[in-house]
């Protein structure tokens, strides 16, 4: 184990992966002679060569295309949208070309590549620079999705999507990337489609990913101050999800709060309390709660953003309710 | 530019090919829209009748290991590809033997063996797509060059303006190729860009140019014979404009002429038949006699029979297939360092 | 009453509107000399001229832009999109402009505006021209977002999206548009947010919208035949959602399914069905159950499209098993 | 076209008019960064600083019922067209009286009064933007102009090529206004562009063009004037090249040089400050004594001092803001039939 930052563990993943199969390609806007907007891609200009780490104009659309071409004639691109935000512009080359292609060739071309960045909101950035896009992307078939919560998740999430044929989304949060955490050495892999149980307890299930997975732990440690255990389930993938995760560990404590980092409104929490209320329906002592950002654009003003997002105070006033405890 | 080009050195043998691939469109074709009237074949069907000389003079100057990627309005370069017939029309018909198994349709003919990375659905998305595979055969070390064909209309879309910036930017063996055959379903150019010689904009990045008679099959060929020597050679990409016209109607479900073009603009056209004007340079030049057309016409019309018969044989797909192919099983091997060159 | 298409109710609709009010305009591909690429627009051109029904480029991105602009300083501009499959490239401008000017302009900047177009499958038409985007429209603040699913709504609340000052997407069906129905006569308008009971019932709730709405209904007359009555609420709107519809309904029922036109994963349905579980729990006497498109990309096949696509008999199916009569 | 323009005809209270803008916007921002640095300004935060004559040179031509709509980088055109700096500065401290309540922030900054349509965030974005309000002016037969103002970095991207061709194929009074300050966050303009002279990528458009020095005001308001003519008088679409520099980094979070620009060209451009240029060709010409300059300097930051106080004392939003403004209650007047003017 090493203690490193999300942001090296990331830079780390990248690094053995492009040492290791020279199909493998980073493009992006800054990736290169900026060392990235969030310097994750540091050093790697300097190792692989500006084939291997590529610059792009601004051109979310052009440049996820040109992946997508890449990845058609045996590349294994990974692209990085300087955030989220941005990809919006590059959605159609996401849905219509990568996750499509395999489709419509009737099998003939896999497209192994990874669209990567930060999702969701930071600080204070406002409306336009502030939006969680995980329902929009787990709901398309085509596409595998991960949104990985620590270093370690980071780093073995990020290694698995490279090396997988199909097109995965990296879901990164500009707010872990100084987070430290323990790495497994070696080639540390962290299977698609698997949660993970990130602390056992027994009165509540607490499902999240990415960022607020440390929302609910901290929750979860909040609660445990009252002598309620919260078990902290990560689903990591958010497409395939991992049903029978959700499935156990609502059987088991019989209450469920989803923390997510999006809005309400057909949002991933909906579609998490959607499984937990047909595969365990005769387990539920209380309907499934979800804490998520309020139904607004995100603001700008300090006070009304905190006010905004999903918090730990609003996760323990929710398990506290479906605990019937307020 | 646009002046009638003389026949190139090309033998009276590759002209016969020529004539043969144009023909075997059209005859394709023809018939397909038969099998679509009598609800064979669904979904859109956009036909390539008239443009035939484009495909044909294109893709007749590239190398088996090239790349071509192009819109729904693909058969006609699916066929001048090499694409058996046979596949085509399964495809056509959802069969199990389909080029894509049946899943892609009219619009997505995909032949992984002939480097024909597809027909695409959205306008202007598969531009993009090419400067991509530009970018794979440079980063390969490969000679391979990239032809990306679409619609005059597709120009005005952002996409085609990303794409071809960093096919310049990057120097990417990458030949855009413009079917300007005037019209985006019912939008004439003129309604559309703001400028009518499109072939210009390549000047925004300082990309070569050209624009052709794409009626003329040996017009075709040279330009793209030019623009295929730069970008194999010096690895450099092509704007190349083709003229030439449509003599269906945008889809099955347009009418020939009427709301956006005239009858009259319609024959005018017509007088200038890709297939006819080959036809009679080869018969002028005593290459080819009226009888050798008619057995190469038999000839063609019987694949294409064969072609619907087989269709009409192809399985349909197991209910399961459904599920097939919406994600691969594998994953890279962890082991190997591929070879740079493919 | 007047029994027309679904196809002249919206054109009436748009007529009716243009003529009250001359800020209003139409916008998109095909719309003027080609009548629209499916006639919605007939005679608009020749009634209003090609200042207010206007012709753009293939540039989705570009003349939703138009419309924003054209929004922002006091026109009210429906934009059609030929289909919502190409509306992808263009919802930077739906999302970050339409439904965030309001909001980041701290209430400066009202946004008066349509997107139209038929969302969904149709006949064949593959993977790329096949998707319905309803579950990712509704996910977004700011927005309001409109699935009529009979010629009345249809132009009902086509007049009301047009009146409304606030971006409003609507969801039209191209398999709709032959569809007749009866429509009032008159200046009729359906208030945004108002679900409407399609058929009484007690045994089972069919929740749905747009075309799928004509599959409740069929699926509840193939269940009367075996004396299950089913109730049909026809949502409209899907945001902002009529939840005291849904819960009304299933308090009564104790039942549901939802029929829904997307994908599972993040659908639309997962949404109703954690109203339900959130507030109608104790009235449920089963787990919710949701008919969806397959989780696959259309195919193109005949048969294989059939089998991916939510019909009758998977309503029936599903209505059978909550009423665990299977 | 880049030859230095000799001050135009403008008489010496104008010119003063023009410093008192381009110094407040400095002093306004030189205290931002100062603020920012306290914690009081939040999130991603651009700096206008050395780009001044382009904001003060171009909106100093307009009328005040012309729109203006510009990027994240907005400080500098809210203030020269008229904002007042409480109003932004409140904006920038996220409080209720900010010129977007606060819930814009730096990037997003609006004043309808103003025809000032907003900073923009996605980069692109905008450009649409500014044409649909050509097209709403052509309308309405209005003979307002809109001017718009992006990076050179955003003419790669699709928007801008969709948005120019629309406002050349309608003939829509928009001025795109091209701030090539040479980077685009880290990435040099020959990185990002294949041609080094954008405003040519008119010529895709056959749209009016034009380079200007942007640190000289008065070239940059002679061209923005004759562009603002042939929008009014023509309503005909331009492309206007400013070349600039900005002095500082890209934002707060990016140094002000050493991974993609060095210190000495930094230091080259600081040589021509806009400010200074045009200060010392009013001392050359007579027209401002040094005293004069100092009590002007004085007066500015003062003004930007209340600026901050008023911001510093303007109230929090209460906590229900947050879900106001997400919608509007209302609906157009089902019998108002409204003017064409406006
Ligand atoms: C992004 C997008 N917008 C709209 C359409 C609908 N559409 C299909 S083909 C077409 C016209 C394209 O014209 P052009 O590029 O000239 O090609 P042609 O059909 O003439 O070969 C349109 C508008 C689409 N498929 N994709
Ligand atoms: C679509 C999009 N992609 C990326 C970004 C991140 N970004 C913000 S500013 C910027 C550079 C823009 O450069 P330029 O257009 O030259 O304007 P300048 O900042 O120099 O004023 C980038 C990449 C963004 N905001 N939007
Ligand atoms: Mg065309
Ligand atoms: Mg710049």
């Amino acid at each position: 184990m090493t203690v490193m930052t999300y942001r090296d563990a990331l830079n780390a993943a990248l690094r053995e992966e492009m040492r290791r199969d020279d199909r493998v390609f980073l493009m992006g806007e800054e990736v290169a002679v900026y060392q990235g907007a969030y310097k994750v891609s540091k050093g790697l200009l300097q190792e692989f060569g500006e084939m291997r780490v590529v610059d792009t104009p601004i051109t979310e659309l052009g440049f996820a295309g040109v992946g997508v071409g890449a990845a058609m004639v045996g590349l294994r691109p990974i692209i990085e949208f300087m955030t989220w935000n941005f990809a919006l512009l590059a959605l159609d080359q996401v849905v219509n070309a990568a996750a499509k292609m395999l489709y419509m060739s009737g099998g003939q071309f896999a497209m192994p590549m990874v669209f990567r960045g930060p999702n969701g909101a930071a600080l204070q950035l406002g409306a336009q620079h502030s939006q969680a896009w995980e329902s929009w992307l787990a709901h398309i078939p085509g596409l595998k999705v991960v949104a990985p919560g620590t270093p370690a998740d980071a780093k073995g999430l990020l290694k698995a999507a490279v090396r997988d044929d199909n097109p995965v989304i990296v879901l990164e949060g500009e707010m872990l990337y100084n987070m430290k955490g323990e790495v497994p050495d070696g080639d540390h892999v962290i299977p698609l489609g698997v949660a993970e149980v990130k602390r056992v307890g027994e009165h509540v299930s607490l499902i999240s990913y990415g960022k607020m997975v440390n929302v609910a732990l901290q929750a979860a440690d909040a609660l445990a101050r009252d002598g309620v255990h919260a078990e902290v389930l990560d689903l990591r993938t958010l497409r395939p999800m991992d049903v029978p995760a959700i499935v156990a560990t609502v059987r088991k404590t019989n209450r469920c709060v989803v923390v997510e980092e999006g809005w309400e409104l057909c949002g991933l929490g909906a579609q998490v309390a959607d499984y937990v209320q047909r595969e365990a329906f005769d387990w539920l002592d209380a309907p499934v709660l979800r804490v998520h950002q309020a139904e607004a654009p995100m603001p700008y003003a300090r006070t009304l953003e905190k006010h905004a997002k999903p918090d730990v105070a609003k996760t323990v006033a929710a398990a506290r309710k479906v605990l019937y405890l307020d | 530019m646009m002046a009638r080009k003389k026949p190139d050195a090309a033998s009276a043998a590759l002209n016969r090919e020529l004539l043969h691939s144009m023909l075997l469109q059209r005859r394709f074709e023809e018939r397909t829209a038969e099998a679509y009237a009598l609800g064979k074949i669904g979904g859109f069907c956009h036909l390539y009748i008239g443009q035939e000389a484009v495909s044909t003079g294109s893709l007749s100057q590239l190398r088996p290991d090239d790349y071509v990627i192009t819109t729904y309005r693909d058969h006609g370069q699916a066929l001048a590809r090499g694409m058996t017939p046979r596949a085509v029309m399964a495809e056509l018909f959802g069969r199990s033997d389909g080029c894509a198994r049946g899943k892609g349709g009219s619009m997505h003919m995909f032949d992984k063996q002939l480097g024909f990375l597809g027909g695409h659905g959205i306008v202007g998305g598969h531009i993009p797509i090419a400067t991509g595979v530009g970018f794979a055969i440079k980063y390969r070390g490969g000679d391979q060059v990239c032809v990306c064909f679409f619609g005059e209309a597709a120009i005005n879309n952002g996409a085609f303006h990303e794409a071809a910036n960093m096919a310049a930017l990057w120097k990417l063996p990458v030949i855009y190729v413009i079917e300007n055959n005037r019209y985006g379903m019912g939008t004439a150019i003129e309604r559309a860009s703001a400028i009518n010689d499109i072939y210009e904009r390549a000047q925004s990045y300082d990309m070569a140019r050209d624009v052709v008679d794409g009626q003329d099959v040996f017009a075709v060929r040279e330009a793209i014979g030019k623009a295929v020597q730069r970008a194999r050679a010096d690895s450099m990409p092509t704007l190349l404009e083709v003229r030439t016209y449509r003599f269906m109607g945008h889809s099955m479900s347009d009418a020939v002429s009427g709301t956006y073009r005239t009858k009259d603009e319609l024959e005018e056209y017509l007088k200038r038949d890709p297939i006819a004007l080959l036809r009679s340079r080869m018969e002028e030049a005593g290459e080819i006699s009226a009888d050798e057309i008619a057995a190469m016409d038999a000839e063609v019309k019987a694949v294409v029979q064969d072609a619907l018969d087989f269709a009409d044989a192809s399985p349909e797909l197991p209910l399961e297939a459904l599920w097939e192919n919406v994600l691969v099983d594998t994953t890279s091997d962890a082991g190997a360092m591929p070879a740079r060159a493919g």
